[in-house]
């Protein structure tokens, strides 16, 4: 911290519009999601991206290509409406099973969701090739393990998943809201289970907090930390 | 009219259970059952009767049963979960019973139900989102980071004192063999006895027959020391000479065998 | 010819802003430079993308990236004063092989030596690789010749190297026995020399002499005279 304000004072920055400029550049030139760090890391000393990039985004607005926020990092794609002129770049998509879709589902709105729960949503068992299909595609991943007897791992969707749908983070889900106060997203026990469901009651809380308190991507870095 | 009436029948009966057949390997498990099933009753999940599906579903059960259809175990699990919630649904409550109500089943049950539609729908509107590769694209052109890789090669002062302690140590070694200025072999010391045990013709302290040289440095003397006690030993053994020692620690003394 | 007039106005072409924002969806999404005949051909009938091009380029002008026209077709590209964002510079360090570690080791404790003086305590040949190493480094630097025959040329280390060390000459480096009290002798030296060790204190210090002078102090000296 105390490193940033001599060095700051050493190196001036270049003007936000030069700034502006690099960013674009930067992710003109990525196809991937670049991360604010990861700018930081490419532009001159002093260089504040973040602001940047609100610049950048206002000026693409309505614009043939945006500028969009996936997770943490930044992309530049073309604006849906633009579809009908991309044939050719059209990428043919897996064609996913309705397993592989509903669990993709579950696992995006009750993340972290363990491989049980996933089940008892669906009322079925969730055979190891769909979990292993959606981690191939690198839309979902292991999240920390559930607090609970046996340590479960969880599941929690990925970057890619955003940037595949274009989400800003998880909380942008379609219907997350509606699902939510509906009680939908609740994992209640089965009555008669309460005494084995009770134990497991505040890790489930934990749960949707992480949904909706903290960005799915905070509680990934808390992971790796 | 009744016999064509009868086969007319007959045959929508053989259609419907072969679409049953159908649909059991379409169903993702009891609970998509369910949840299809209650769309026969036309209302909203929230109104649904646990106890008419709980009976569409034993009905399922039972037909899929006389067509011969092999159900999973879960379906069957599920049947007779079924059965005993009908059966709280319509029994007064046994006050002496513990456990849920046959209403708290059935509302978890509609719940579940209403959750897994809330799901379905939710995965319908995720497909529908604008998807990459499909409604948006990435750049198609792209310019790699070209990576210049500065090596800076470093070493601490501690590589090189270890770096070079392994190379003096390597050379001790050697000298261990080599050195042997201050260590009096055992063979040294016996041809030098055997010279001298000529002239031993009395008790003399072995000290004495150190060679020249070894007796004023400590380190010498004592290799020297050794190395004649074991000579002497061995010309014991030889039966060239006899030794002696009065007293432990007293001095070790020698003499001619005299037989010999 | 005539086919295309009453198409002009079956269709009608969509607003130039639009065509605009069609051919920079095109030309981002793009693998390679499109051509005009091809922007005509994926764009809504009557299109002009040549003048659509024009806006287009204008308003990228001294942007971050450019659009910019390559033979006969037409590309956004990196601004060529932001290529430097495109090259990431990284210092590796890495670690002094072991045998240049012990060479330089030699030449530090017994300066100035020959190339065959450092293989002989070595044990083994000195690589041109090694050296040339440690010259590029800056650590050794060549010394004057030996007045032997064939007047071989003798290694000392530099400045740098006292810098890199931190060592204010070479004569601070640590001698064998601190060496061995700091417990950095592989392996145990023999019994007879504990001994030594022990009892002889003079010795010891002969044993420090050793080190530099036996072979390299007095050389050195001499060399000095």
């Amino acid at each position: 911290m105390d490193d940033h304000i001599p060095s700051d004072s050493l190196f001036e920055a270049p003007p936000m519009a030069e700034q502006e400029r690099m960013v674009e550049a930067i992710l003109f030139a990525s196809a991937d999601p670049v991360s604010v760090r990861e700018l930081t890391g490419r532009m001159p000393h002093g260089s504040d991206p973040a602001q940047a990039l609100v610049h950048l985004q206002k000026r693409y607005d309505g614009r043939g290509v945006q500028v969009v926020k996936v997770g943490q990092a930044w992309a530049i794609r073309t604006a849906a409406d633009m579809a009908f002129l991309m044939q050719r770049e059209t990428v043919e998509l897996r064609k996913l099973s309705r397993a592989a879709i509903e669990t993709l589902a579950i696992i995006a709105y009750h993340q972290p969701v363990t491989r049980s729960e996933i089940e008892e949503i669906r009322g079925v068992a969730v055979s190891r090739g769909t979990i292993d299909q959606l981690l191939d595609l690198e839309w979902i991943k292991l999240g920390r393990r559930r607090q609970t007897p046996g340590r479960p791992v969880t599941f929690v969707v990925t970057e890619q998943f955003l940037d595949h749908f274009g989400l800003e983070s998880a909380r942008d889900l379609p219907g997350l809201k509606e699902l939510r106060a509906a009680g939908l997203l609740e994992n209640r026990p089965p009555p008669g289970d309460a005494l084995q469901d009770g134990e497991e009651d505040p890790s489930v809380e934990d749960g949707q907090d992480e949904l909706f308190g903290n960005d799915s991507t905070e509680q990934q870095e808390q992971e790796i930390d | 009219m009744h016999d064509s009436q009868f086969d007319t029948d007959a045959v929508a009966e053989r259609i419907a259970a072969e679409t049953l057949v159908v649909d059991v390997d379409g169903y993702e498990g009891p609970l998509d059952v369910l949840l299809s099933l209650s769309r026969t009753q036309k209302v909203d999940l929230r109104q649904i009767s646990i106890l008419q599906l709980a009976e569409q579903y034993l009905s399922f059960v039972e037909k899929a049963k006389t067509l011969r259809i092999e159900l999973a175990a879960d379906y069957l699990v599920m049947a007779a979960w079924l059965a005993f919630l009908k059966s709280r649904l319509l029994l007064p409550p046994d006050p002496t019973e513990d456990g849920p109500s046959g209403e708290d089943l059935a509302a978890h049950l509609a719940f579940q139900l209403e959750r897994l539609q809330g799901m379905r729908d939710a995965a319908a509107k995720l497909m529908a989102l604008d998807q990459l590769g499909r409604d948006r694209f990435v750049r198609g052109i792209t310019e790699a980071v070209t990576h210049r890789k500065n090596v800076t090669y470093t070493a601490t002062l501690l590589d090189l004192m270890q770096g070079y302690a392994r190379i003096r140590t390597k050379d001790e070694f050697r000298p261990f063999v080599m050195d042997r200025d201050a260590v009096l072999s055992m063979e040294q010391a016996l041809d030098g006895l055997r010279h001298l045990i000529g002239f031993a013709g009395d008790w003399t302290d072995i000290v004495s027959y150190l060679p020249e040289g070894w007796s004023s440095d400590p380190k010498k003397r004592r290799s020297a020391t050794a190395a004649t006690f074991a000579a002497t030993l061995e010309l014991a053994k030889e039966g060239k000479i006899e030794l002696r020692q009065s007293d432990t620690f007293a001095p070790i003394e020698l003499r001619k065998k005299r037989d010999s």
